[in-house]
């Protein structure tokens, strides 16, 4: 996962945004070209695919009944996954899921629970027994960057585009009708804003090129109402408060930029 | 050589109705390939076919890093066949499982005979198919997209190699079984194979067939085939002109 | 496994073959010599010792009760699996199955499915909840070429030798009578005949000095009254519809030469 | 740069009382740390912070044998975070799970910005963190041992890192959660930071907070890093003296 | 885990040997300077730490409520396992057990079991259905030599200091009294005593440098009585049957020695 | 040394009727040993002993590709036992398990000391042990077999390692346990020995022996090592002539 970035990119980059430009153009606080589109996938329970720029994944969101866990009897389970496909890159590997995926599909699963996207209580059928379970795939297909932000859209996308069947109980036992298809039960639309900080410049939305170059990388998590439900700052080199606080500052209304795609 | 005047021997007139889906016994389901459709891999394709949607890239040829597999007078194709978790009914535990295993080294053999190996030596082409929604015949779509994708990817080539599946189903000897067709069917026959030629690359065969039907579908096939690759041309001359 | 022909060998096969001859002096539609022994492992309710010229293998079968699949609730459960022992070949890895044996397992498996060799209904005790599982067990202890057909002979073989206890159920239990024993349920010899494409010519049983340098493998998988129940075509170079059906001809000889052994 | 003398603002002297444990929201647990625990290791350090035992061991600079990880210009430093199967109330399964791939990796880039990593091209320095006990704040704890174990192996370093958490609990933000505290509490917040320039390293949120709270969390985060900075540099000096 | 030793150093410890000198100072049989600690993890129902010298480990003993094995269903469940930690040596690798790790963990288990340390049969709750499973994890935090004397001695630490709670059976259920602690059912204190052949002579507790150029390697388990409850040869090059013998006969004080720090 | 005139020392002329199969305490299973029986293996060898039935393929010396095992001054001689999934009443999962890894050590360690290692730098011997069918004594039988095969190979060799348990079974000190007397027994000690020497090289013990029956258990052990060494030769002999 090693990717060699020639000094002269770097230096290029750099001096860019030195002078305030973006090789793409962009302003600093400027998202690529946002497109998502839901229910792309016929056997998923709920899905969405988004792209941001190039980078381009799918979320498939599968449901099916279980037993909750046992310190969370009245529960449902949700489980996010992701996977960084070997067709996304040509340094991603096959295998089980390196460093920055779990790192990806932890920080979605966080902003996601603790943006209580989802009611989870709502999703227990029989407490301590019977619950509905989410499985979340994040599935990236091409990566130009920023897979955080178009994974948490496109997660709360195909959880808001998931539907299950009315299930009822009767003697103990779960009876689902088909026919009677709802949606989950849906709090907030939680969405996360990633910043790579590139000498002393904060930019939204990193392509690839500035991931490739970037000192470090702050992801913000934000409910509807500007209040923080997730962080996570990433990358090799040290971040200041001043710069964490801009972050936080900007986020409040590209977040919100970025809501407006799930009307 | 390879007749394809089949259906005129074939065709009875009374068959077509019997399909769940109200297809001909030789009628494909609705199939739409896109050739270059992905920015980091050196070549893509996007096909749907009935139901099934299926992504492959292609990178390469490009250093092979694993001694061991390395040839040392031509490249090595590797082909990698993943279903996405919420591709089916009950989702799948990511990774390879054994069939998977099985399908990626069969469409490897499958693609092999096609591709000018021999100018690319220590190196490797590799394939990566990914079935986003699977509904009957994914093997097959996928040998089908990785094709284009190859061709997407400037991979010279001697011919782009099409698959496509005859079966039985109902006691008919049809071409291209959807899913519901499979699972119920008496047959599965899924074939790829080089359209100048008509040489097989590919050809697995589970069910119960006589000699006879077997003929008959695998002449169907066949006939599958060299209609689905008018399509890769179609999608590869889209992305770049004639 | 990766293994390196030297391009002399090579020659002096494809050399042979184009003048009608084979280096062991078979025919083209010729086996080796087939030798197949029944009940050789005492604690496998079932098992057969096959070698085809140098090619050795053993299938034990062992049983037991689990539950069915939830899909096919009335039948019993077959699982075919192999292994390709580092004591049968050189450069044979220890470790778990890679593709050519888990292609040997599965091609073998459909076999034995589709040629409806047990009949696996017969194998359910109580409907979706307890049926006789059936695991077999391919272990190749000496590789000369030509699995695929010792490997479906010796598994019917030691389907044909295995023996169950008569199971009765008493209030939803089942009990065992282990002083009553039976043999499955049994319908049809099906058995596989495999032939190396070389030049132009088909040859039956490849030794595996001709596997190495053919052009192709084709597989083909009979009952007794000829019709077909599964095929697979192997190797990196193509083969014609019509070798293909001269193969399905040669076939229904040689399987039922083949199916002598089992009497 | 950070102000340390956040404490007069904060506190209301009401709050004190509010915590399960009886603690102050700007007191830490009781910690003690001690470097150079460990006889194979090139340096190690061990720490205990309320319930918590953490135990880290440093070998390297040394040899990195994985060439593709190997870096021409500088040494890699690498973290492996690991929880003893005896060290939670359930017993926990041998080896990685998600949670401390992420936190190895967060780790990672925690300790890295302090090493002068460019004196040693193409070496290794391999951290190990064993969690012997947890009670909340495990990650925390392991970076905070990592560096003093870093200082006693002789590594040469920009600064001694130094981490802390704050949170939310009972409505009240708060220093060092307790794992009481963090299970039933609104929100944690753990960083990690360089005293000398008030750099942060590892900073993670999750729960529900204002902008205002944040604020106030990570200037406590902040606090509580000063003064656990101290009780580190108290355990160099009692290895090796002034 | 090749190291290679200097061949000095060889010739030297040997030449040492040869001399009736050890390295360290100690008579051949002699242990380097023990401490036992136990209770020291709370999170764990029992726990201890032993240095040997300057190897270090760490046994921690978690109890839970399972089925008991299908063979053995009036008995409790003892798992031992061991986790050889990279922190403990610069060649320990991370990683599952390697074959010095899984013997550890066997020949420990093997000694505890076969010396009847904990009366297993009194941990049975239920019979078939619930019984008292002891996970005891051996943690090496510093290898200096002799890791197995030091994993039996703190493995039977750890047991003696091993609470659980009462457990009392009311219609088939099982109610835990977390009020009324327990100690485990205690036999017997079966310790190890290790020696290592160097060239003709054999010495107790092998430190690292020892065990690095040791020809053989021998461990006795012994009960109070005297009586031998396990033994493990290790090493590439053989032992006479008269070695073993006064292993044995030196094991008896010696492991009687280590058994003084149980008290 | 070891004196082999054990026999008359232990008899008593009383126990031999107390065995479930009603052998003398100082008598072998039936035993049967054949050299060269694969063909594409170095050496091979057949044993069956009571109901054990155990092959065993040699390979090497060889090239070692794996570097960091390679030894610059001689062979290293790895071995691997396993268990056929249908060589015990329940099935076994394929693959290595805890107590398969241990056994390939400890085997390892037994042969070891016979082999020229030294003859053949940087190289490996392979020694493959299969278990197609259990019955008390597997390890042993194992080592016994592998050295036919080693032998087969045409390995320089010091001496012909030999294998035989002896035990402790209805409070009566016997030789070569059999799967229900090992089950129900008091004790089992498997060891390993150069027949020339008299010296061990695998010793194991698990179960309840004063000193006094463990003495009369190794030397018992010894003589039916004595006993099947003469099997061994004879299998070589057959194959070789004298």
């Amino acid at each position: 996962m090693v990717s060699i970035i020639p000094e002269i990119t770097r230096e290029s980059v750099v001096y860019l945004i030195k002078e305030g430009k973006r090789a793409d153009g962009r302003a600093f606080d400027e998202y690529r070209e946002v497109s998502l589109e839901t229910g792309v996938i016929n056997k998923a329970e709920g899905s969405a695919k988004v792209k941001l720029g190039n980078t381009q994944l799918v979320v498939g969101a599968k449901t099916q009944i279980a037993e909750p866990f046992s310190d969370t009897p009245k529960m449902g389970v949700l489980m996010t996954n992701s996977e960084l496909l070997p067709m996304a890159a040509p340094n991603f590997e096959p295998g089980p899921p390196d460093e920055n995926s779990v790192e990806l599909s932890r920080v979605t699963d966080r902003c996601i629970r603790e943006g209580k996207v989802v009611d989870l209580e709502k999703l227990c059928i029989i407490e301590g027994k019977k619950v509905w379970m989410i499985f979340l795939d994040i599935h990236v297909l091409d990566y130009d960057g920023n897979l955080q932000d178009a994974a948490v859209l496109g997660a709360v996308a195909a959880l808001m585009n998931t539907k299950v069947p009315t299930a009822t109980v009767e003697n103990d036992e779960v009876i689902l009708d088909h026919e009677k298809m709802i949606p989950l039960p849906f709090n907030e639309k939680a969405l996360m804003c990633t910043f790579a900080k590139i000498g002393d410049e904060l930019v939204l939305d990193p392509s690839l090129e500035e991931e490739e170059i970037m000192d470090a990388r702050i992801s913000i998590g934000m409910r509807a109402d500007g209040s923080i439900c997730a962080m996570q700052k990433g990358g090799k080199k040290p971040i200041t408060r001043d710069e964490i606080l801009k972050a936080v500052n900007i986020a409040k209304n590209k977040t919100e930029e970025l809501r407006k795609y799930l009307e | 050589m390879i007749k394809i005047t089949v259906e005129s021997d074939l065709s009875t007139g009374t068959e077509t109705s019997a399909r769940a889906d109200g297809r001909a016994f030789n009628e494909l389901r609705p199939l739409k390939i896109s050739a270059g459709v992905l920015e980091r891999a050196d070549g893509s394709a996007y096909l749907e076919m009935g139901g099934n949607k299926v992504l492959v890239a292609v990178y390469g040829p490009r250093e092979l890093h694993i001694r061991h597999m390395m040839q040392p007078d031509k490249a090595v194709l590797r082909c990698r066949y993943n279903m996405a978790p919420f591709s089916v009914d009950d989702r799948k535990r990511p990774g390879p499982d054994r069939r998977s295993v099985e399908i990626s080294k069969i469409t490897s053999e499958a693609l092999t005979p096609a591709v000018f190996l021999e100018k690319f030596p220590r190196s490797t082409i590799d394939v990566f198919i990914e079935v986003l929604e699977a509904e009957g015949g994914t093997r097959c779509a996928g040998i089908t997209a990785a094709s284009v994708a190859l061709a997407d990817a400037g991979i010279p080539m001697r011919d782009i190699v099409v698959a496509c599946a005859a079966g039985k189903s109902n006691g008919q000897v049809v071409m291209d079984l959807s899913e519901a067709e499979d699972k119920e069917g008496e047959a599965d026959l899924p074939i790829a194979m080089m359209p100048r030629t008509g040489e097989i690359t590919l050809l697995q065969m589970d069910g119960h067939l006589t000699g006879e039907e077997f003929e008959r579908a695998i002449d169907l096939a066949v006939e599958g085939c060299m209609k689905i690759s008018e399509e890769q041309k179609k999608a590869i001359k889209e992305r770049y002109g004639d």
